[in-house]
Parts: C-alpha cells; structure tokens; sequence
C-alpha cells in the first residue's frame, strides 16, 4: 500500500504522465466551455421571474462552487504534507492557491453584479456574501504568507497550518444560507430533495461546472510541473529531463 | 500509561471539551432569534421608539403599492399576517420587489408612525423556472410559495 | 544505527539557498563524550547544533536520540536536553533570579532556591541579583546564561560558543562544569573559536569543512 | 493527578513569568488601552460631537477601535522572545508548546483586552450610547477580544520570522476578525434597536470555546516553524 | 559650494540607505498603507454601509485614520537602527545628525505618508464623498502627514529606550497632532459644505514650514540622548 | 593634560544605579599606541570605550582630543574616529556592500567600491556579497562590520571585543590590521578576553579592577 503511493506520489512519475494528459484536459475543457456558454446563455429558456438576469448563474455558481472546491483540496494536500510531509502535497497545495483565489473573486464579481438588480443592492453584510468574502482574503494569506516567508521549508509549513485552520470557514459559507436566514437564496441544486431548477437551465450549469473543474484540473497540473522542476531542482531526474530537452 | 502520555490524554479531553461546549453554544444561538430585523408587529406593540435606526422585515400586502407619478417617491404596507406598517422610501426598487413578496428595509419611524426607509432589500427564492412552466403550475395549484423566506420566519401562520 | 549511542546523526544534508551547508554528516555522541564542532565562521556549526537540537529541520537524513527518530519522542529527547544557542534565552526586563527562576520552574515543580543564589554567586553576579538583565555587561548576560549548566540535571547539552564574551574566570567554570558533566555520565557537544584549558577530559574534535566550496 | 498539576504548573509558571515581563514594561501593557481610548475620542473631534450622529455609529466606532487595538498589539507578541532566545528555550522544553502558547496568549489578553473590556462603559457614555447597551458592549467586548487574542496570537506566530510582519499580519488575522466584528457591533446594535443580543452573544461564547480548544495547537505548530527557520 | 554639496550627499546617502532597506522589507513599507485601508473599510461592516451616513462621517474617520497609520508606523521609526547600532554610527560619523534625522524622515514619509496620500481619493469615493472634495483630501493629507511625520519623529527619538515606548510616544505627539487633524478634516468638511479651505490649509503648510525647520533639531538632541543611555 | 596626547581622558568617574562603575579613571592615547582595557567581566570596560568615544556621558572628568574637550569638537574628532561596539551597526535586510557602502558614503564622497569588494573577499565574505546580512554567520556578520577596518582611514580606532564570534583566521586578519593601523601612526583602544598573537607590537594593557568592589 505505502510502496503504491510512493510510486505515485513520486515527482518524476507524476511529472511524466502531467504531461502526457494536461493537453488533453485543456482541450476538454475549452470545448465545455464553448457548449456551456451556448447552451446557457442561448438555448436555455429565461426565468419565470428573473427573465434575462439569471443568466449570470452560468458563471457564478461554477464559480463560487470551484471557490470552495479548490480551498478543500488546499487544506487537504496541506494536511497530507504536514502530516505525511509528502512534498508532492504542498506543490499541489501552492499550485492550488492562486487559481482558487481567481474563482473566488470571480463568483464576488459575478454575485455583486447580480445583486444589484435583483436584491437592489450590490453588497450587504450577509453572512453568505461575508464568508466568502473572507475566503478570498484567506487564499491572499495564503500566498502573501508564503511569499514573506523565506526559508521555503518553513513558508510551506507555515502556509499549510494557514491553510488548515481555515477550512473552518468552508461549511460556514455552505451553510450559512440555512444557519442565518441570508439575503443569498437557499440552495437550488444542492438539496437534499432534488433541485428546483428546471433540467433545460441545469443541464448548461451541469456542463458549465465541468468545464470549470477541468480548466482547474488543466491549470494544476501545469503549474504542478513548475512547482515540481523548482523543488526537485538538484535532483538527478530533474537534470536528466533537462538534458534530454524533455521539459 | 507514561506521565507523557497522560498529559497528552488530558490535553486532547479538555480541547473535544471545548469544541462540544462550542457547538452546544453554537445550538443555543440558532435557538435564539438572530434576526437582524422587527417585524411589524414589535413596531405596533411599540417595540421601538421613532427615531432609532433599524431593519423591518415582512411581507408586501397585495394591491398596497402607491407610487407617485411626479417622482420615485413610493409607498406600500409591510405585514407579518398580524400587523400592518406602512412603508416610505424614495429611491429605485429592486427588480424582484412584487406584492406578496418578503423584502426587508432600513430607516426609522417617523412622528406618525410611519416607516420611512433609506434601503429597501428584496429576496429570491431558490426556483428557476421557464415562464410556461411556472404558468402551468399555476394552473395546477403547484406553485412552490413565491413569498421568499425572508420575511417568512417573522409571518404569524393567517 | 550504531549500538548504545546516545545522539546519533544520519547523512545531514542541510541546503540554505543555493549553498550546501551541511553535506552529509554523521555524528555519534556517547555517554561520557565531549565532542567540539570545529570549523571556520560560516562552516555551518550552528546549523549542525541547531539540527541536533531539533529546533532545525535538515532537506535529508534522521537525528536519532538513543535509537529512535527525534521528532517521535519530541518531549523525551527534550527532557534530557539543555541547548544554549548565540541567543540564550535572557529576557533583557527580568532580573537574573526571574529569568533562572521561570527555566527551572518549567523542569521542576520545586526550584531549589538555594542552588539558584549559589550558582549566581559563584557566577559573580552576586551583587547584580535585583538588576534587570539587560543593565548587565555582555559577559554577565552570559553568565546568567550559562548558570543553567549548575541548576538543571539533564543528559545532554548542546552548546554553541559559550565561551562569547566571558573573561578568563568564566571560561575556567564553563570547563569545569563540562568535565563534571562528562564524568559523571553526561554528553556534551559544543562549538567555539576559543582554545579551552580541559584538564581531564580530551574534547573529540568534529571538522566540517567551509561550505561554499561544497556549493 | 500528577500529570494534572505538571499540566497546571507549567501553565502558571508562563503565566507569571509574562505578567512580570510586563509589570517591568508596564508602558507595554497600557499601549493598547490608550490607542483604544484616544481613538474612540478622537472620533468626535473629527466627526463632530453631534450626540444622534455619534450614537448612531458608536458600537461600530467602538467595536472596530478594540479590533484595531488588538491587532496592533499583537503584533509584537512573539517578537521579543523569539529576539531574545526564549522562544527557542519553549520550543525545547520538552513540556507541551500549546499549553505554554496558551498561557502566553492568557497574559496578553490579561493586560491588553481586560482593560479594554473595563475601559469600554465610559466610551460608551462618551459616545452617548444608551445606558441600556453598556453592559452588552461590555460583554461582547470580553468574549470577542479573548477570541482575537487567541487568533490573533496563530497569525502572530505564523510572521514570526517576516520582518516587520505587521501587515501580513493583519492580513491574516482580519478574516478571521471580521466575524467576531459583526457578532459584536450586531450585540450592541441590537439592544440599542431594543432587540435580544443573546443570539450574538452566544455565538462569540461559542467562538471563544472553539478557539480555546483549537487556537492553541495552531499557535505551537506555527511556533515550531517559525523558530525553526532561525534567524 | 564645496560644503552644500557635502551636505547634500549626506541626505542622500541616509535617504538611499533608507529606501533600501523598506525595499528589502517590503511589508513594512506597506504597514501603514494597509491599515489605513482596512480601518477606513471597517468602518462600514461596523457602523452599517449607508451612503449618507458614511459621507458624513467621512471625511473624520479618513483623517483619523491617517493620523493612526502615521502613528503606529512611527512607533518604530528608530528602533531597529538602534537595535542593531546603526544609530550609534550615525551620532558617530561626524556629520551633521540633524540633517541625517531629516533624510530617516523623508524616507519614513515617502514609504507611509505618501502612500496614504495617494490613496486617500479612491477611499473618499468608497466613503461616498463628493467629487469636489477629494483633491481637499489629498492636499490636506499631503501637508498633515508631513508635520505628523515630523513631529512624531522627536517622539520616537524621545522614547528610543524606553521598552514598548508606544504609549509615551503617542502620548507626547497626540497633543501636537491634534490640531492637525481638526485643521485637516476641517478643510475637507469647508469644501463638502461648499466653502473655502484656503484658510486650514494654509495654516497646514504653515505647519509644514515650522516643523521642517525645528524638528530634525529635537530629533538630533533626543536621539543623542538616546544613544547616550546605551543598553 | 599630557602634551602630544591624542586622545586623554581624565579622572573619569561613572555610576549606574548604586555602583561606582569607573572610578577616577585616567588614561592617555597617542599616535601609534596600542591600548587593551583589561578587567573581568562587568569591570566596566564597554563603559569606558563608549565614555572615550563620545557616547556615553561621564558624572565627572573629561575626555579631551588633541588638547580640547570632546565636547567642543565633535565633529572634527569624529572625523577621525572608527567606533565598533557589541552591536557593530549592520543592518540585517542589507547586503554586506550595501551595509558598508552607506558607511562609506557618509564619510567619502566617492567610496573606493574595489577597495570594498576586495575587503570582502578578503575577510571571506566574497561568495556571500547579495546575501542579507541576518543569513550570514555570527562570525561572518563580524566580518561586515570589521570590513571597515581596512576601508576608512582614521586616526583612532576604539573596539568592544571585535573578536567575538571570529575564527582563527579572522582573529589574525584583525590582528595585522590593527598592526598595520599602529605601524602608520594610527591608534588603536579595544578589549577582548582572547589573546591576540600581535607581532610587531605590544600593546598597552590597562587595567581595570571589578566595579563590584568600588560600590
Ligand atoms: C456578492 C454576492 C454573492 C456572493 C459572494 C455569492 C456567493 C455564493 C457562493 C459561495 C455559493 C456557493 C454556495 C455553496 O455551494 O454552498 C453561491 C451559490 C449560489 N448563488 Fe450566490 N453569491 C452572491 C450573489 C448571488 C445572487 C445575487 C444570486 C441570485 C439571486 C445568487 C445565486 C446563487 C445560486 C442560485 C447559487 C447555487 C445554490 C446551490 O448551491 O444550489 N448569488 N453563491
Ligand atoms: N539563504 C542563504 N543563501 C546562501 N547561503 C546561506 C543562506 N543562509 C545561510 N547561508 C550560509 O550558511 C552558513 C550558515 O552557517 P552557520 O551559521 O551554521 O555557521 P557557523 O559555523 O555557526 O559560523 P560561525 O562560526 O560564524 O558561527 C553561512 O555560511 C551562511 O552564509
Ligand atoms: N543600574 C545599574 N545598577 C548597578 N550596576 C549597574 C547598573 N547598570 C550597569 N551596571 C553594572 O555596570 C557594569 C557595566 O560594565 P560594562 O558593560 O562596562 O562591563 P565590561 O567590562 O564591558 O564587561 P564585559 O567583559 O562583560 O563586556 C556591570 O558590572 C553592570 O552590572
Ligand atoms: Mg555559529
Ligand atoms: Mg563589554
């Protein structure tokens, strides 16, 4: 079982088949997002009540959904590496941070955006809007906290105890539409009794999610391979690699 | 057991004491009433005196809406099925603003117990539908409650 | 793994930027041993000390403390360890009593008061007992400092130029101190620039050479 | 029992030696308290004194003041032990960190959030907050300045080594602040709307428990490696 | 000529020295411009976001706050250069330690004041001033942070061995500073009820002139004293 | 007042709180002198360089260079003047030639930058010159600070124990600097608890009993 993980988890490994599927998943997630936004922003039908607005739906809530996503694997690579201290885990962690904090931002852009003609206003102090709000700042710590400190063995230990005690906030974001009555809408899709979206506008959300995490996908492993070439720099296989011009 | 390893053991009691102490805490809170809003029956029953700045919550009474013609001035009633309070503001609505609907405002009351608001707030709810759809569940009696919950908590059963 | 080592270091290879600072070194420390670590400024002695105390983490290799991996018996090795780094842990507002005072408390329930005043006494800091440290002269900060070596029994010390700013007297004590500390069982593994008069015990010297050449 | 007692001793003896430290620094100790005083007094000299305005606003000027009062003092916090070698010597002691982190953040909050916490009925009169709030301000002010205490003390740890980490810290400190921001200014505002603030005042309640239980591990790991990394 | 030019150098020479170094510890540059920000967008999560509210209070807290950033930032103006005897070589090195005191000055502006200046626009338009009086804004922070700079310098030379002397300085400079802000936030609250500002302001730049030419002298004394008293 | 004195000090009297640190103490420098204050630790030497320096006021006597009272000439005595202390006035978040060129600059208009890079590689420092100076070694921070030895061409240098922390070679490197300084007519104060293998001159020992006594 350890021996498994360790073939796995080891750079060169991992390094060699990033590189043979990131490709791949690129072009996978281009087409989804092509798909998506047709589907979503032309062949779905508009809301009974919203009418055109609604629309932004295609965007944000992939959005705030990848927000979260992101920030769980962070916390969980960053378990592993202190933990275990899997190297491996912090690249995955560090490669995390930035592309998480971009979704982040997006989905407040997105929502702002939305509010305001819905809600009729662009910001309130809602729990929900809040806690995300708070995810954003948490994914700049995490990456302002690793840049300040320079001793990288310690930046990325320091980082990755950041990063755990964070993860408190994720379930506050989720279900602080339930806990504290909020302005934000409960959950649509995300219940326990079936969504109450109607299937032409949820199979584009559905597609438009998909294209979200592969582009995610995509974009971790690339920079995985950055993050890994840096650590391993002194590494026979690194200067094999690069000998070979097999980058 | 080493002397180590009681300690430990202690250490790891007190603090799953602490987090079970924080989620009882966390329970008797929800119990509480978290609201940041009154409703309109606290304003009736003199709850707040004019002039102190806070946040009213209920529902838009049907057919309510005057506005004027020579501004956005407008007004309406708030209700939570028991009281009534009417409702002052002259700014834009926000689109969601319906009769019927649960929306939440900020302002005072005035001298003639009036509620004159800075900022008026609406809800949606958690439904997407196409029109026809939503014309076709009306028809049938279907229609999941259109009053957002917003303001539902503070409604009194009619 | 050697049999009935007391500190043992694996193939220490520490990297600080691009420098190799430590470049796989291995170390064995006994009971009764007095090791020096020995090398030009800039060699990676306080590295070496630091990584042995656990206070630094090493890329590659293991400290092992009586056979088993340091940071699996972290409060055990600690117990047995006294580590005087170029900072010694002397807060500048208390006086030498209060500062001795709160490092043994946290050992022992019971400080031995007693003990404390003699070693401060023997220290010639007699006179200075109710001035706040950071009044005192260099070599009296250190001495405070070095008092620890008299008041606290345990196995192990780690001791990174001790020898900073103390004047002939002090020197003689802190040697004297080491070679009871090793007769009576004790390890100790320190650096200095300085030639130490020992009497009864023959320092094993430990040579790191200059790092930047294993850059 | 035995374990107890070590438990308990190890705690006191950290206690003391801090609030010596700061009996020796007594101007240490007041910082926070006149930051937190002159700036709550400062408001009406560049609000204006108008009394309405001024207790509009006052729980949010109040509450944000003793956030910012925290914060600032926290920023030193570790700094002068890690200096000095102390720290190392914690690290070292072969007694549990978390339990000596916890007691270095009981001391700060004792001579940093207490007197706010005391201090805060008089700005509330001075801002013309109804009587009726104060002892809501109060308490809100005791649960919520100990969390930040607690919380504030991980990030503190965490720019251990960042030189001149104030920002930094900050930045990692205020999301987490931000809630105990809003429960607390909601407390006062509530009662001053002549609503109950005990759902708010049970939530920091709760805040404070989590973070006594949690806080602490957190603080002795970021110290771990922030010693680690030398310097 | 020869000894303008001797002079001049010396400036420079600290003046780069300085900018090196809070290049070399960026965060600390950005200390005092971050919590500016952040107090300034506490406000609203504290006091509740209305625009009418928040622009009347305005132009208040954002002085406030600037007089806070300057003053924390000036809390250790000296107090690394003495910790590591750079301060000593500066009263040793033969040249004129007013003018050396000038040039810490001017970079501890450049790297704190400055930045609040530029930034204090985007954050009236956050607070819902109007257009007309942001150039008021910055104009008066310009002048004020200056005098601030400058006179909080001779508090922080003052207290230089007094441990944690934050609470001394504050309390020697907060008298000074006063008018300042009065002065300050009045010519922006002159514009906003649509009268001149001419009058504050130029009792501001009046300001400027005085502490420009007397403060580097009390900074020189204290700081000689200062280093006098060793430790 | 001696005739041809450089530097004189007279009947310096110092107290710290109760205790009478310097008590009446005289002493004379001239071109070409060596002068080692001795004492124990806590004698008051640091005390006494800082007082002959300018930094530290005296509660009585006087320093007087070249025949007239410190206090009447600073800056032209500080012209001439390389004071090293405990703490040397190195910044840690600069380079060693930054540290060095802000030093350089305030006293030349045009520093020698060869002349300072050949320093550093001479003192060791040559692979570390963009390294902030909190990385380097404690000996090797030493060396920053000793740099200036070889760089700014004063009359009188005074030195609080320049070879703490040094190696060997460091030590020697001081040494014939110091050597050298006096062989051009300089004159050089210091102190140091090490014995310092001067060669071509002898220094000057003075001596100062234990303040503890004096109170
Ligand atoms: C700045 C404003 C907003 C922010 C920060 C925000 C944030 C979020 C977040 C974090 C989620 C994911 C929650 C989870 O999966 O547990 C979410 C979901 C969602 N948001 Fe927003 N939102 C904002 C505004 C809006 C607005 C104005 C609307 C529409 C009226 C909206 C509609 C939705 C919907 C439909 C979902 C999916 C709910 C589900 O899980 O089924 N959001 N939002
Ligand atoms: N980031 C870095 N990049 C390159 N070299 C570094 C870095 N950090 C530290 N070093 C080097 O690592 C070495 C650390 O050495 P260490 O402090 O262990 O020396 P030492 O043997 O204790 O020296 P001394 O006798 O002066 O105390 C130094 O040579 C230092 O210059
Ligand atoms: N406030 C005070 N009360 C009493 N004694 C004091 C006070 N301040 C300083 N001292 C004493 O004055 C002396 C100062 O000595 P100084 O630092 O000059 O010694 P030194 O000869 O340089 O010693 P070292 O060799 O350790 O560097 C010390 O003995 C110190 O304890
Ligand atoms: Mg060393
Ligand atoms: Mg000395």
């Amino acid at each position: 079982m350890f021996k498994w993980i360790h073939k796995f988890g080891s750079p060169p490994f991992v390094y060699g088949v990033s590189k043979a599927i990131s490709p791949w998943i690129g072009v996978a997630s281009l087409i989804l997002f092509a798909w998506g936004l047709y589907m979503g922003l032309v062949k779905a039908p508009p809301d009974y009540e919203q009418g055109e607005v609604y629309r932004i739906i295609y965007v944000h809530v992939p959005a705030a959904w990848m927000s979260m996503f992101v920030y769980v694997v962070m916390a969980i690579s960053s378990a592993i590496f202190i933990i275990w201290r899997l190297k491996l885990a912090d690249v995955v962690a560090e490669s995390s941070a930035l592309i998480g904090a971009s979704f982040t931002f997006l989905a407040l852009v997105t929502g702002s955006i939305w509010g305001r003609p819905t809600w009729g206003t662009w910001w309130e102090w809602d729990a929900r809007l809040t806690s995300e709000l708070v995810l954003l700042f948490l994914y700049l710590g995490y990456m302002a906290l690793r840049a300040a400190i320079e001793h990288p063995q310690s930046a990325a230990r320091a980082a990755a105890i950041l990063a755990i005690v964070g993860v408190i906030n994720i379930p506050i974001i989720h279900f602080s539409v339930e806990w504290w009555n909020s302005l934000h809408q409960p959950a649509t899709i995300t219940r326990a009794d079936g969504p109450k979206m109607h299937i032409s506008m949820l199979i584009p959300l559905f597609i438009m999610l998909g294209a979200f995490q592969l582009y995610y996908f995509h974009h971790l492993l690339v920079k995985m391979r950055a993050g890994m070439l840096m650590r391993d720099r002194r590494a026979r296989w690194v200067s094999e690699r690069v000998e070979g011009g097999r980058l | 057991m080493t002397p180590k390893r009681k300690q430990r053991l202690i250490l790891v009691s007190l603090m799953l004491f602490g987090c079970a102490a924080a989620v009882g805490l966390i329970i008797t809170a929800f119990k509480q009433n978290l609201e940041h809003f009154h409703s309109p029956a606290d304003v009736v029953a003199g709850a707040v005196s004019p002039g102190t700045r806070f946040r009213l919550g209920g529902m838009v009474v049907d057919g309510s809406v005057v506005r004027a013609t020579d501004s956005v001035n407008v007004q309406f009633d708030l209700t939570d099925n028991r009281d009534v309070v009417t409702v002052q503001f002259d700014d834009i609505l926000p689109d969601l603003f319906r009769e019927g609907q649960g929306i939440v405002a900020k302002g005072q009351l005035n001298n003639d117990g009036d509620f004159v608001a800075s900022e008026v707030l609406a809800k949606h709810d958690e439904n997407y539908m196409p029109p026809e759809v939503a014309a076709a569940l009306e028809k049938a009696g279907q229609m999941p409650s259109t009053a957002a919950t917003f303001g539902s908590k503070t409604l009194v059963d009619p | 793994m050697t049999e009935g080592a007391l500190l043992q270091a694996n193939d220490i290879i520490t990297w600080r930027g691009e420098t190799c600072v430590l470049d796989g070194v291995s170390l064995n420390v006994s009971h009764g041993d007095v090791v020096q670590i020995v090398g030009p400024n800039g060699s990676g002695k306080t590295t070496l000390l630091r990584t042995l105390a656990g206070l630094a983490l090493a890329d590659e290799g293991e400290v092992y403390w009586q056979g088993a991996a340091l940071h699996t018996l972290r409060a055990e090795f600690q117990n047995e360890l006294l580590y005087l780094g170029h900072k010694p842990g002397i807060s500048g507002v208390l006086t030498p009593e209060q500062n001795l005072a709160a490092f043994l408390q946290l050992r022992h329930a019971v400080p031995d008061q007693n003990a404390l005043l003699e070693a401060l006494h023997a220290l010639g800091l007699g006179e200075r007992l109710a001035l706040p440290c950071r009044w005192l002269s260099a070599g009296q900060q250190r001495r405070v400092a070095l008092a620890r070596l008299a008041l606290e029994p345990v196995t192990l010390w780690i001791l990174d130029e001790p020898l900073n700013a103390l004047d002939v007297n002090g020197v003689e004590w802190v040697v004297s101190q080491i070679e009871t500390h090793a007769a009576n069982g004790g390890a100790v593994v320190f650096t200095t620039h300085q030639t130490m008069p020992f009497n009864t015990v023959q320092p094993i010297r430990f040579k790191l050479s200059d790092a930047v050449l294993g850059s | 029992m035995k374990a107890n007692t070590e438990l308990f001793r190890v705690f006191s003896t950290v206690l003391r030696r801090e609030m010596r430290v700061s009996f020796a620094s007594w101007g240490e100790g007041l910082n926070p308290l006149l930051f937190f005083v002159m700036v709550v007094t400062l408001f009406p000299l560049g609000v204006g004194p108008e009394a309405k305005q001024l207790a509009a606003i006052a729980p949010g000027v109040i509450w944000v003041c003793a956030l910012l009062a925290m914060l600032m003092s926290l920023d030193g916090l570790f700094a002068s032990d890690h200096r000095d070698g102390t720290l190392e010597q914690w690290v070292l002691s072969g007694q549990p960190l978390s339990l000596i982190a916890l007691a270095k953040v009981c001391s700060h909050w004792l001579r940093t959030g207490l007197p706010l916490v005391l201090m805060s009925p008089l700005l509330g009169v001075l801002m013309n907050l109804p009587a009726a709030t104060l002892s809501t301000l109060a308490i809100s002010l005791l649960l919520g300045t100990f969390i930040l205490s607690l919380v504030g003390a991980i990030g503190a740890a965490l720019t251990l080594t960042v030189k001149q980490g104030g920002v930094l810290l900050a930045l990692l400190v205020l999301p987490l602040s931000v809630p105990v921001l809003i429960f607390g200014a909601g407390a006062v505002q509530a009662v001053a709307e002549q609503r109950s603030a005990l759902g708010q005042l049970s939530l920091l309640a709760a805040g404070v428990m989590a973070a006594l239980a949690l806080a602490p591990i957190g603080i002795a790991a970021a110290l771990r490696v922030g010693v680690a990394s030398g310097d």
